[in-house]
């Protein structure tokens, strides 16, 4: 009895004496995970701000390459009496896609449907809250997401109006984006960009195509879009006979900055947070728009022996241009190699190729974006690597093959289907919208109002009135 | 020699411009003026506030030529800017008594 | 006494057996404390970094509204001889108020004194430094904040300067202005925003006036003093009689494209953090703009069978303007209504009631703030939600009911007194300091330099020298 | 025996009650250090997020400035005749110097060498990745501060375009600038910011030159070299006897706008980071333009009877060339004394000496950039505190005494050197480099087309065409 | 016909345009001029570079009329652009000789 | 009375006014034109778009003299303007039937 007394004795000593670390044991970890719990859920908030910073400055700069921006550079390239014109098809958008997307457009191109068209879920941006869609971007409020990618609905169709500047209906001109976006754009975002997406390479898509910032759904679709736009609509009155010179090449520069400052947002931003790939694809935008400006000029000093203001700007928009699908998948001094060509390729497109062709593309929205989107679409597939953007995986984690720079070769030909499907559907959609504009409005305004210019036939304004 | 003064739509300069060419007239000068008279103008509207714009714009072109060629010029410079419509424009004609070309003090018909 | 060696000896064993286990338990809770409390701190530095990097881009973005954005829009308005001054007029306060701020203004509006106006604390910035503030905003710099809010009130005296465009005397304008920020601006501000405020819904105020970014504080308050001045100062020479049509609808575009991407800062920024609520109010305030622009443009359709372009931004900016004071406080859909009803109702008052009423606001400051900021000021208090902002809560954890929308038609009223307290400071401190200013300087100068311009007469310069 | 027993079962007993207590102390460290190790990573990525998100603005800030912001405000200040050329200047800098900076000017300036130019371990940007730099700032992507440097390395040679606007030929500028970039501009910056660098004191310089975001690296090399400039290309053709108003007021005023806006990124990002000294910086930027812009305007209307709007945003300049070296080293009122003294120094400057000494520095960068720069650096010295940057510390801990402000008056005789060492290497590293070019393909255009000017000889174009 | 050349002050422009339309004076053509006379100009001053301005703005009014029209016309036109200040401007009457309305190649008084 | 319109090179405007100033003529009227005539155009290329310019800026001058004044001033004007190379310009002179002084509607030369 006594031997059991002492050993309950002992026994309760010893737990007494161990009590206090199995307190501390069992409190701590407690505590500890409970702090670890609030430090992750602090944690998700400072990554989240950091990044919701990032993706909020970038949505803001994408809308400032519309307004001001698009809207300077063609609104300097029209004659004077064409410019608010011009810049209204570009305010105006701002206004008009955001409705459209508010009401239904992100939901078509966002929500999981089709691989061809998104679907109804997030009509009236239903369920789309402050709480991220992990699916697209899982730091970032799932609103942001929805803005970044509204800013771009809003400038691709703003770029096809370069190619019926100054001969334009306003009322056509709503009607007929209205009906491109819903048709054109927002399928395409969808098979891009969009869960389940044809074209998606990170989500459920069937071909892999790369598109990092709108290579394909941005430029090649408003660019080709332009082309059929200016088939279809014909010459402005004078063409080529009566001089059509820039009315004030000053704004044109003012806004080819503003572009090439916002497109930091439009490819930085793609990378959907403050990530070192957001860096990177704002050292290849940035690399590719000095040399598309350098490969302009050298075309142009080589062929009229001086560069022009006008075509070193637009040498930096054909390397912004070109750069936007590999922007977030290329190293830079490939991002400065795609930037060098499609200067080069878009002067030609522009000075040679479009003057034997006779086509009037007021403002070059085909040469610049139809033919640079195209070009860096496929460069793109050339020169896209795994050291750059790894996040897609293969089942063994290893980082997938990109492009040929990766030993993929048949990345250019993934590159190529969706290069093809946006010329298509930008194509085809293009010319049934405009038919059945043309039907409903008339798409052209009448010779006298097109001699009296837009600004006072479709708006009733005069953008100058210095002697007042 | 005579001064040839005719106020034409802006956007028949050109037209004109290459008539004259062909018409051997070499030597002009333009200004860009602005044009009332039967034309009827437009409405300009600013956040309410209407203005009735009866001045529009027009091109002025100038000529001094040859007692000799003024016949020819004013006919091929009519036609060239003629669209029939109202706002054509007009051609004065005044005397001029005398040129000087500032280059080298040539004087006369010879300095036009 | 074996016995007890015994027992000794277990319980040492048994002691030493569970030492590691001990030390272990003591050490970890002590170095996991330790690194738990480094983490803490370097949390708040990068939670810190993510919401300081937003709220800087704002403060720059709200200084980009004043210069270039209102000194554009404004400019473009104006006839050619009034161009720079008009400009000047917006410039020149982001260099005058600047330094009244630093001085005495910050402090006054937001250290602590009476509900009616703050204290002495902040004299010369004294105590303001990196260290956040936790009262305004717990995770910036007390020094952003400070920026951030020097940036509004730059540009709520510059709003002003539209009703008096074209006919105020330089001097006098510095003189009026310095008076109305220290006596209207400051205020109002300490009553809605500063702590102990007499409107401030969160920090001890006696009515809960909902105003998110400044829908009194900035417009209402501008908007009316505008009336008061235009009252006051009379028509310019020729009003009515002479065409005083805007020298270039041009510039006044880009001002307005300017003015919607600062206001992104202006608005999100006003969340004071890169969170959720930034997005929210970022998306309200682009439908808005979007929604005021389509109305605007809409009225103009119907009333003339033409939008202009001026109209356009002019809607947009009246969307703008309404969404203010609820950016933080609805949902998106309400915030398509709000700007839509800015649209028109701005419209109506600018191009009908004007009219009507026969007063020259040179710009129209009154019909687009005045109207607009109470339109918005009270639709706040329709539409607010806690589903959006859920940062004032019940004793009991719940968050308050807001507006109408929650069930709270009370919110309405507590609006509506906001709006009259903003009403009567700017409409009788405005008419006073006018007075002073008339007596002491004369507020418009003489006909002769009304004809002549006053870039020439005020300044000296002529803003165009083309044929240089 | 049974004592034995007992003793052991005790010991059992106690052991597996003390058991649990041991297995949870075991795991419980070890999971949380991974956790802990885990959080610890991704808080490098938020606080990473943060400060990428601000550089990434930053770097686009910085570029805004140079595009279009010098471009008009420079663009403006000329002749209708030479618009274009002036702001292709700025423009083609864009480019040009982005791909010199790739191939080489980064390496050279920021990789280690000798104390006086870089070394060849970043040539073609190998090595430039994603992966912070420790040495520069640790908490972004190596690319990112590349990037940043980029701007500036962009801004500078641009400033000097300020001194022979409207008389230099095209293809001389190109080459000046590779040489002037290569030989002033990347040396200096090795010497003042490089690792090693000379007067670097942070990174191991001998002697301890404070230039937070480019007094003398900037402002005192450009302005130097401006001023060697106009020396050098002598006289407009019709200089004070022509006028040579600046063409469109307007146009600078924005320009100067987006200066100011932009230079927050300039200064504020300095800090390459979004923290408590960003905003530091930011505060001082915004005190010193504001103060700058009165003080010149005081000047003016003391002088001419009124202040011109070109007076107050050349004020406003000159207050931001002057803070830019202490941006991140001065309190706030001393940023405003330093803005203060920078705008009626330049003023001076540029109105009185420039008049007195004769040369034409056309746009008049010596006079804000030169004489502003030197002020500017000199009062670093002066104002320069710890209680602002403590970042160098001594040995023991404590942050160095920086300035005159902290009892350490020698920093003036430091900050004597770095500008010393900035105008000889600018002065006479210029007029080298002007010897060459003109041998090579002469540096001014000819008279006639001087007369008819650069725009058409130079370029082919003409800015303005409204009558179209 | 006669040519009446008036410079006025750009001001002045709209109350002369209505006189003109009142007395039934509907053509006329207008050109921005500058103008330099005993009307003192103004001193600009760019970053301390002073520049004495000397030719200001002023437009320029152009009316062909019948004789018989003229006096009367100058007349209006004169009242209407009168200040009683410097630099109210001039007129000028130039005898022209021959008028044609381009849309229709009439000649003469009847083309006005 | 007489007009002398001349048109002139712009970058000899400043030597034209102070030429003008020192023979006494005060009052003048300048006018921004374009010019077309010996002087050969140039070049502008935009995307690839050429076009020759071929109507070249010029400023025309015109001063109304009393006859007396006609030779002399013509002959300040022409050496003031002239550089010897192509597009110098021209004058023109042409009768003046009557001059009014808006102002005080002083007629004749002393209304100059
Ligand atoms: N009497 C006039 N004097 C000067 N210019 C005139 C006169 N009548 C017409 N013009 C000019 O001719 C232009 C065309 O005249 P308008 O009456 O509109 O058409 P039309 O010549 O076809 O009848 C006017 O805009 C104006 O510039
Ligand atoms: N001799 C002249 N020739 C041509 N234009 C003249 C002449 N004198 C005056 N003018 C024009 O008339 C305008 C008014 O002349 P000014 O002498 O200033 O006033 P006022 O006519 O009242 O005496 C001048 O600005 C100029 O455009
Ligand atoms: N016949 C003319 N009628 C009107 N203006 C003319 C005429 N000839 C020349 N001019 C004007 O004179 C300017 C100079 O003429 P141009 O032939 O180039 O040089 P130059 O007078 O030295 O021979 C032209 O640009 C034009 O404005």
């Amino acid at each position: 009895m006594r031997l059991l007394v002492l050993a309950l004795a002992v026994c309760l000593i010893t737990f007494l004496m161990s009590a206090p670390a199995m307190a501390q044991a069992a409190g701590a970890p407690d505590s500890g995970a409970e702090k670890i719990a609030k430090l992750e859920s602090a944690l998700a908030s400072a990554q989240s701000a950091g990044d919701n910073a990032w993706m909020l400055v970038s949505a803001a700069l994408v809308l400032m390459m519309t307004g001001p921006g698009l809207a300077l550079f063609y609104g300097g390239l029209v004659r004077t009496k064409n410019v608010l014109a011009t810049m209204m098809q570009s305010f105006f958008l701002m206004a008009l896609i955001t409705v459209l997307w508010a009401i239904a457009g992100y939901s078509l191109a966002f929500s999981e449907g089709t691989p061809f068209l998104g679907g109804a879920k997030y009509l009236f941006l239903r369920g789309v809250g402050v709480e991220p869609n992990a699916d697209y971007a899982a730091t970032i409020p799932h609103q942001t997401f929805m803005m970044f990618q509204l800013m771009f609905a809003i400038i691709t169709p703003a770029l096809i109006t370069g190619a019926f500047a100054e001969r334009i209906k306003f009322s056509a001109l709503v009607l007929f984006m209205c009906l491109w976006v819903l048709i054109v754009y927002i399928p395409l975002a969808h098979m891009v960009w969009g869960k389940g997406g044809f074209l998606n390479a990170y989500l459920g898509g069937r071909v892999a195509c790369f598109d990092f910032a709108g290579g394909t759904v941005v430029h090649v679709s408003s660019g080709v879009s332009a082309l059929v736009c200016a088939l279809y609509l014909g010459k402005r009155h004078g063409y080529a006979h009566e001089p059509m010179k820039p009315h004030s090449v000053v704004l044109s520069v003012i806004g080819a900055c503003l572009l090439w400052v916002g497109w930091f947002g439009f490819n930085a931003g793609s990378a959907l947070a403050a990530s070192g790939l957001a860096t990177s694809a704002f050292v290849n935008t940035h690399f590719a728009a000095a040399a598309g400006a350098l490969g302009w000029s050298a075309g142009e000093w080589f062929r009229n022996g001086k560069p022009s203001v006008l075509g070193a700007v637009s040498g930096a928009v054909a390397g912004l241009v070109a750069i936007t699908p590999g922007s977030g998948f290329v190293k830079p001094m490939p991002a400065l190699l795609i930037g060098l060509l499609a200067g080069l390729v878009c002067f030609y497109m522009v000075v040679v190729i479009k003057g034997k062709m006779g086509y009037d593309d007021s403002l070059d929205a085909f040469g610049v974006h139809g033919a640079g989107g195209t070009l860096g679409a496929l460069l793109t597939g050339v020169f896209a690597t795994n050291a750059i953007n790894n996040a897609l995986k293969r089942p063994d984690g290893h980082a997938v093959a990109l492009g040929l720079a990766d030993g993929h070769p048949g990345q250019i030909l993934n590159q190529f289907w969706g290069v093809l499907i946006a010329w298509v559907l930008a194509g085809v959609g293009t010319w049934i919208i405009l038919k059945v504009v043309d039907l409903i409005l008339g798409v052209r305004v009448s010779r006298e109002e097109e001699i009296e210019g837009l600004d006072l036939t479709q708006h009733g304004e005069e953008a100058y009135n210095y002697e007042g | 020699m005579k001064k040839i003064e005719a106020i034409i739509q802006p956007f028949k300069l050109e037209d004109v411009k290459e008539a004259l060419k062909h018409a051997g007239v070499d030597g002009m000068t333009i200004t860009e003026v602005r044009g009332h008279g039967r034309q009827k103008g437009h409405k300009e509207v600013y956040r309410g506030q209407e203005y009735n714009v009866d001045l529009l714009p027009k091109i002025k072109v100038e000529i001094v030529v040859p007692d000799g060629r003024l016949e020819e010029t004013v006919k091929t410079l009519a036609d060239a800017a003629r669209t029939g419509k109202l706002g054509d424009g007009k051609i004065f004609v005044t005397a001029v008594e005398e040129a000087i070309r500032i280059r080298n003090s040539d004087r006369g018909e010879g300095a036009l």
